[in-house]
């Protein structure tokens, strides 16, 4: 059984992933995938670790929403969302989004369009720690919001 | 009853993570915040007029005249940083 | 060494490509990755081998020039395309691109740029072998040359 | 002398991937093309006028206008179709 939504410690692996995302679906034509990674420097500071907070319940109910929306709005085949929470370090992964399709249009569109959703709609929250053990709550980007309303402006255009 | 869940940095600065409030004729979320954030400085500073707060109501993303019933499951948090 | 542009008969990971693609470049927080496959079914005859044809020589040049351009245009950390060549049957990979950036908006812009140039611009021919033994070129689509064309509207208007 | 290849459809039904050309003149691509569809049946139906052809010297995407010179490699192929 193929879980289309992991909310998860664990980490992935994205050719595991995409390859049981494209089983036994033979007019796929086109596999998007995105990788959220931890950078080591946020707004000039080195980070050491970052903790993943989330709403249980409400995380998956939200991130099944947008996947749901995505299909609705591209013909995709199927999608696939991973979120990893708890304690991660510099390079890791943190989230995994896949889309197939059979053309790339809709594959391009519809991971872009999950991931803007993500950023804003999801609940998640970042904490960094720096290398001294001082703790920071990562602050939303404006450019998150941005990004979110260039899908629905496309909708009213279309 | 209704249960008010608190996450991130609004967990830690108001020290709380979930709590129950008796129904009190709030009609909207906006009640609610009133309510709380009557209870003085970091409630006020935190969930006050004009801050970001960012609203969910049984799981579903909310805003302040979202309306509300005893029962209810209500979370406060600020702007959510995933991806 | 990491070659950014390979041509090649094998098949190849996605896993492992990425992983390669991030190495060393710690202030990457994004990766969008696409994977064309040979999908079974193509106006509405199934397939039962696809050949690659290719120009040797054009080609890797082409697909550098590509790269390079979406380099110049969006801030990438690094990329990487790999276009596979010979024989291939249903569900096979037949083509990679990668795009690490810090920001998703560039990687996928990237990653999409590169894919829409690579399917007007690089030198690469398919050939069907249906089951009867019967074989076809496969036409150009004309949304191809659309897709391609939204990129050079996007720049006049930059 | 001019070096001349042809790709995928275009090879398959000159029956040929490639020849010398001596240079006669040809100013651009199109002097060549002209030259080359004068040979008859499948040369002016594949390379004559109107047709699609995608053109490459010294493996660089070109035009009919492109101008050549001895020692070029000129390629003639059908809209490519990778990824």
């Amino acid at each position: 059984m193929f879980e289309q939504i992991r909310v998860q410690t664990d980490d992935f692996d994205l050719s595991h992933e995409v390859k049981a995302l494209r089983e036994g679906h033979k007019d796929i034509g086109a596999v998007v995938s995105f990788v959220g990674t931890v950078r080591d420097v946020n707004d000039h500071a080195d980070v050491a670790v970052l903790e993943l907070e989330h709403y249980p319940g409400m995380t998956e109910k939200a991130l099944e929403n947008i996947r749901q929306k995505a299909h609705q709005r591209w013909p995709l085949q199927n999608s696939l969302i991973i979120h990893r929470v708890g304690e991660m370090r510099p390079c890791d992964q943190i989230v995994l989004v896949a889309v197939a399709s059979r053309h790339r249009e809709a594959a391009f569109e519809g991971a872009h369009f999950i991931m803007d959703f993500l950023k804003t709609h999801a609940p998640f929250w970042k904490k960094e720690t720096l290398p001294d053990g001082t703790t920071r709550w990562v602050d939303a980007r404006l450019s998150d919001d941005e990004a979110k309303k260039k899908w629905l402006k496309a909708s009213e255009n279309a | 009853m209704l249960t008010v869940q608190y996450f991130a940095r609004f967990r830690e600065e108001l020290g709380t993570s979930r709590e129950q409030l008796p129904m009190e004729g709030f009609e909207s979320v906006e009640c609610v915040l009133k309510h709380l954030s009557e209870r003085g400085d970091n409630w006020a500073r935190i969930l006050g007029d004009g801050q970001q707060v960012q609203i969910a109501v049984n799981q579903d993303m909310a805003r302040r005249h979202t309306p509300i019933k005893a029962g209810d499951e209500v979370a406060f948090f600020p702007p959510v940083t995933g991806g």
